[in-house]
């Protein structure tokens, strides 16, 4: 069994509020380390044994059409172990 | 005239929706997100709610029902066709308008009434409204800042496809001020906050909401 | 693990078993082994460990709630009474309407958001089930101090989880309330109220009849969720460092909720169910146990072919596991294939899980064998039933005789000073930032919700009937007398109810309260409870249900002692209902009722750090005509306004009437220094055309109720005996206090 | 300048609606990979120049405080090149 990680970040022209208000409320909490924040989505999917190429390639179709708008967001397909 | 007012699963607003498009003067039929066929109705709404529960975005997993295909055509035919809230965020996702709608600036859900202006009297669902018109409707989503790129928000100005804008304070954090947008046709609508809970005093704040459904009357399936 | 069987416990009679970790004490379990004439199964002690528990069984309460039964009052309006999952009330035109509250109080410091959250799930199931259609919510809420640090952290959570879900099902939100006070930091009280209607003859009962009938569940797949909750949160002092326990959190799914209501109502619509259960606290084992003791035979039960969210449960916890978004159904043989082509139509998961048989048994086997064999009555009705020693606390004779000690304002800048401050007070000031977060609007047919005095919603568009609930505690008089402080919360809310001109009809309640094993907070809560039974009595209004929520308490402290009354009331025409403010100058301001020296338990004190005094004394023959003149008033547009005066006294309800269509009003009264902040009970603002001034008095003399004039309406501004405050610093000072505290 | 990720996921047993509602969809498309889907956030935090083991200690205490609600979720904190 393995995992298929689909990573939906909004495009860096969109305004992030959530990312926003993030970055604001960690130097209130006297975290200094970040330049900025941004916040997006993660899938986690479970398939059936190894993925192959072309399961690979129906996640990225999956992803296009379902799991991210493209309109306002880009995304990364990856294997994690 | 007969007017579909869609359900998904998680629909809210839809017998409100209803409920106004017979205070217009117009029949309601009810369609159903798996109904392959629109019934015969001249008009469609898609009402406001969380279908699919808002889960993954507003409207994402929506746009993929049954009924959507067939409305997608009959709206490139010209077919009026007004998505309110959850049902602008569908439109949307369908790619039938541009843009896309996300988290209100203050990333609370929020529940108003707001004034927006009238700024394009030429679409299907705003032609009983004068220019201009400041009117006064609920607004209530979690989600509803208008967002798209600069080129878009270029031709949507230039093109005068700004139906409605808020007035005052930002309320969500919208792209100029925007709280509706209309297709190059004038036959789509996408709006944010909700004329069908103003469409009379008691239960609204105004009455100004009933423009909306009255307009519709008059446009005709080219 | 070896699967334990009735033929393993049969054949181990001794085995220890973890009873206490399960919240049941020695006497409890022997009783058990003494019904059973054997050791509990594992599967058998998970059941009756939660069903037993303080929060399924009732045990420390009971003897008190009897009262409610007891001194009912007779009455035609009363469809279904207490022990049901909801009362439901006949509101005239072949309408009955259901109503509850529930507290989900402990979840909710854990988890705000979900806490919350599942709390208006649980409570909005619990009147689908009763066959009725949920329009409406309340939120009647508790914290802190508004600026303590942990306030920040639960506030905002509790609101959003209160929105997330309700706003989600498309239920109206139309009233609750925020409260702050000390002894709810470490415990905020989460009560959720949820309003249903139907037609008489869609009533539905928690019942299992006709061997052969099948036993349905549908809804979410069952998970770990909440095991151990229901006994470990309410048996036991709450505790965050106590053992490692299964977490207890529930996450709530609200579209599964919504997609089941509609689910259930076109169910219901087809006559498909003999009996029906929501699972709540206690999931299968109280579905199960409630069903089976409410018809007349017994149950089997397959618990193996439960859909499960995680495949490695075992039965115990399936048993245990408070998974929301549930419900169980007993279906004739003959109707499932309809019931299950209504599931799918709706996507939702459905599974037969067992059948109701001829015998007297709640048989539950796991693959084949027996794991659980037990009459059901004594599970979930013949649970302990204690009669906790109770005496009066030290502290009340102390505190009653403090003598209250505030500045009292008898200048223009005092008046104008005392005004603000009461109007930016956390208690008192605008609450649109809670109240933004919720919907109003949806279903179309809200006619009252925030900030008026009750939430009133149609059900019939075509006669305009309509209902309006108020909900009311207050725990500062509770405290200083809790006989009192109850019947002055009942008589607050039939006064909320009233002001908009509908008649009071039906009581609902949740009873927050400390521990039950502290014979001080059991004193509170016996003297509460007969408060709350007299006062029903004598103002004629049935109590329908509620809940208790014990151990609401930080290390050995309190909370304040916490009824919560709802009151529901009946309009025949929503569109004649009398507004709380006006919108025109001219008109005339009196105030119905007199001012006594009430400052005990009052917001200025409140304010300046004092709890002491004597609460006023609840007058309900006062009230009743008091309500009864304010019916009549709107039946014959007597009125163009109605307001009534509790927390903060006239001052707040002066600046939450100019304030709410921004017309101001000059007015003058005696004794500034009490008048103006005083909460003495029983008092209502009304604004009149001059035209109607006889037509008043009429009233008020023929009801016996004191009138003085207060002024007029008009201007920019609100004047008090000549102090001016402009109302836009009036506002400024009313709605700065929530954005500033929380953003 | 480097980039953080924290990615946080609801906690195996507590339920992922939105994953469901994820999971249920994608077969109803025509997309048959998925065993289950969970989905989780993912903040992507810049940083100015490569990241110390100090900050990569704070940012571990920072999801803990302000980015996961440990009583429900997990996190992991990464580098990404
Ligand atoms: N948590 C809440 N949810 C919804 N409405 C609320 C809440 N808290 C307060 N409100 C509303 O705000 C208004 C003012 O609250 P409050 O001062 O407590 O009213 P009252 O004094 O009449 O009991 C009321 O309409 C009440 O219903
Ligand atoms: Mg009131």
């Amino acid at each position: 069994m393995a995992k298929i990680v689909v990573d939906v970040m909004l495009k860096p022209e969109i305004l992030d509020p959530q990312g926003s208000a993030v970055s604001a409320a960690l130097p209130r909490l006297g975290f200094t380390f970040a330049k900025s924040v941004r916040q997006g989505k993660r899938f986690e999917i479970e398939i059936e044994g190894e993925p192959t190429a072309a399961q690979l390639a129906e996640v990225e179709v999956a992803a296009e059409k379902l799991l991210a708008n493209p309109v306002i967001e880009t995304f990364v397909v990856r294997v994690e172990k | 005239m007969k007017v579909g007012v869609v359900t998904f699963p998680g629909t809210l607003d839809d017998r409100d929706a209803a409920r106004a498009v017979t205070t217009g003067g117009a029949t309601a039929i009810s369609l159903w997100h798996k109904d392959a066929d629109l019934k015969g109705v001249d008009a469609v709404i898609l009402p406001g709610g969380f279908s699919y529960g808002d889960y993954l975005r507003c409207g994402a997993i929506s746009r993929f029902a049954p009924v959507m295909e067939k409305i997608i055509d009959a709206a490139k035919g010209g077919m009026p066709l007004l998505g309110i809230c959850n049902g602008f965020q569908v439109l949307c996702e369908t790619h039938l308008l541009p843009g896309a709608l996300t988290r209100n600036s203050e990333l609370h859900f929020l529940c108003t009434d707001q004034k927006i202006s009238i700024e394009n009297t030429t679409t299907a669902w705003t032609s009983s409204f004068t220019q201009g018109q400041e009117i006064v409707i609920p607004l209530k989503n979690g989600e509803g800042a208008f967002m798209c790129d600069d080129e878009t928000l270029a031709v949507l100005e230039g093109e005068g496809r700004i139906v409605a804008r808020y007035v005052g304070e930002n309320p969500n954090g919208s792209r100029n001020l925007i709280a509706g947008i209309t297709n190059e046709r004038g036959n789509i609508v996408g709006l944010m906050p909700h004329p069908e809970h103003a469409i009379n005093t008691l239960t609204g704040p105004t009455a100004d909401g009933l423009g909306f459904f009255t307009s519709v009357l008059n446009a005709m399936v080219k | 693990m070896t699967l334990d069987t009735v033929t393993v416990a049969q054949s181990s009679p001794d085995q220890s078993q973890p009873f206490a970790e399960l919240g049941l004490k020695p006497d409890e379990y022997a009783r058990i082994k003494e019904i059973l004439g054997r050791r509990p199964t594992s599967s058998e002690l998970a059941m009756y460990s939660v069903m037993w528990s303080e929060h399924c069984s009732y045990k420390s309460s009971k003897v008190h709630l009897k009262q409610f039964g007891d001194k009912a009052v007779k009455t035609d309006a009363l469809l279904v009474g207490i022990g049901e999952n909801a009362g439901v009330v006949d509101v005239g035109q072949g309408y009955a309407v259901t109503f509850k509250i529930e507290s989900h109080n402990h979840p909710s410091f854990i988890e705000p958001y979900q806490g919350a959250a599942t709390g208006v799930g649980g409570i909005v199931r619990d009147i689908l089930t009763m066959g009725a259609r949920p329009i409406a919510v309340m939120d009647p809420l508790r914290f802190g101090p508004a600026d303590a640090p942990d306030t920040r952290r639960v506030l905002p959570g509790i609101v959003a989880g209160v929105g997330g879900y309700g706003n989600c099902l498309g239920l109206a939100n139309i009233g609750g309330e925020v409260v702050f006070d000390e002894t709810y930091i470490g415990n905020p009280l989460v009560n959720a109220l949820c309003v249903g209607v139907m037609k008489h003859s869609d009533i539905k009962l928690a019942k299992a009849a006709g061997a052969g009938n099948l036993v349905v569940l549908y809804g979410a797949k069952t998970g770990g969720d909440g095991i151990g909750g229901v006994s470990v949160l309410a048996s036991e002092t709450f505790d965050t460092t106590g053992s490692a326990k299964r977490p207890a959190v529930q996450v709530g799914d609200p579209f599964v909720e919504k997609v089941l209501i509609e689910c259930s109502l076109e169910i219901f619509a087809e006559d498909l169910v003999i009996g029906i259960q929501d699972l709540g606290g206690a999931g299968l084992s109280c579905a199960t146990s409630e069903l089976a003791s409410g018809g007349s035979g017994g149950m089997k039960v397959e618990l193996d072919r439960v859909p499960l969210r995680d495949a490695s449960l075992s039965p115990e916890e399936i048993l245990m596991s408070e998974s929301q978004e549930r419900m169980c159904a007993i279906v004739e043989p003959s109707k499932i294939k309809r019931f299950l082509e209504i599931c799918d139509k709706w996507d939702v998961t459905v599974t037969v899980i067992g059948e109701v048989t001829d015998g007297d048994r709640l048989e539950i086997t796991w693959h084949g064998d027996l794991i659980v064999d037990v009459p059901p009555r004594t599970v979930a009705h013949d649970g302990p039933v204690y009669n906790r020693p109770l005496a009066k606390p030290e502290y009340v004779d102390r505190v009653n005789a403090e003598v209250i000690n505030v500045p009292r304002p008898t200048t223009s800048d005092e008046i104008k000073a005392t005004v603000l401050k009461l109007a930016a007070a956390p208690n008192l000031a605008d609450k649109s930032w809670v109240t933004s977060q919720y919907d109003r609007y949806v279903q179309g047919n809200t006619i009252q919700s925030q900030p008026d005095d009750s939430g009133m919603v149609r059900i019939d568009e075509k006669t305009h009937l309509g209902v309006a609930i108020a909900t009311d505690a207050n725990a500062n008089w509770s405290y200083l007398n809790p006989y009192e402080g109850a019947k002055l919360a009942l008589a607050e809310a039939a006064r909320n109810i009233a002001t908009a001109g509908a008649k009071p009809l039906a009581v609902t309640n949740c009873l927050n309260f400390g521990s039950p094993e502290d014979p001080g907070v059991m004193w509170q809560f016996a003297e509460s409870v007969r408060g709350l039974a007299d006062g029903c009595l004598e103002m004629g209004l049935p109590v329908t249900g509620g809940n208790v929520s014990f151990y609401n308490q930080t290390g050995s402290v309190a909370i304040l002692p916490t009824p919560v009354i709802g009151v529901l009331g009946v309009i025949d025409d929503v569109r004649t209902r009398t507004p709380m403010s006006f919108e025109e100058a001219g008109l005339d301001l009196y105030l119905l009722g007199e001012t006594a020296d009430d400052l005990a338990g009052s917001e200025w004190a409140y304010l300046h750090g004092q709890r002491g005094g004597q609460s006023p004394i609840a007058d309900l023959q006062r009230e009743m005509r008091l309500i009864d003149l304010l019916v009549a008033g709107r039946v014959n547009k007597v009125f163009t306004a109605a307001h009534d005066l509790s927390q903060g006294g006239l001052s707040a309800s002066l600046t939450e009437m100019v304030l709410r269509h921004n017309v101001g009003a000059d007015v003058t009264v005696e004794n500034i220094g009490t008048a103006l902040m005083s909460e003495t009970p029983g008092r209502v603002i009304v604004a009149i055309d001059p035209s109607q001034t006889k037509t008043l008095g009429d009233l008020a003399t023929k009801h016996q109720i004191v009138l003085t004039k207060l002024g007029t309406t008009g201007g920019d501004s609100l004047v008090i005996n000549g102090a001016n405050i402009p109302l836009t610093e009036l506002r400024t000072a009313w709605t700065e206090t929530f954005p500033k505290l929380f953003g």
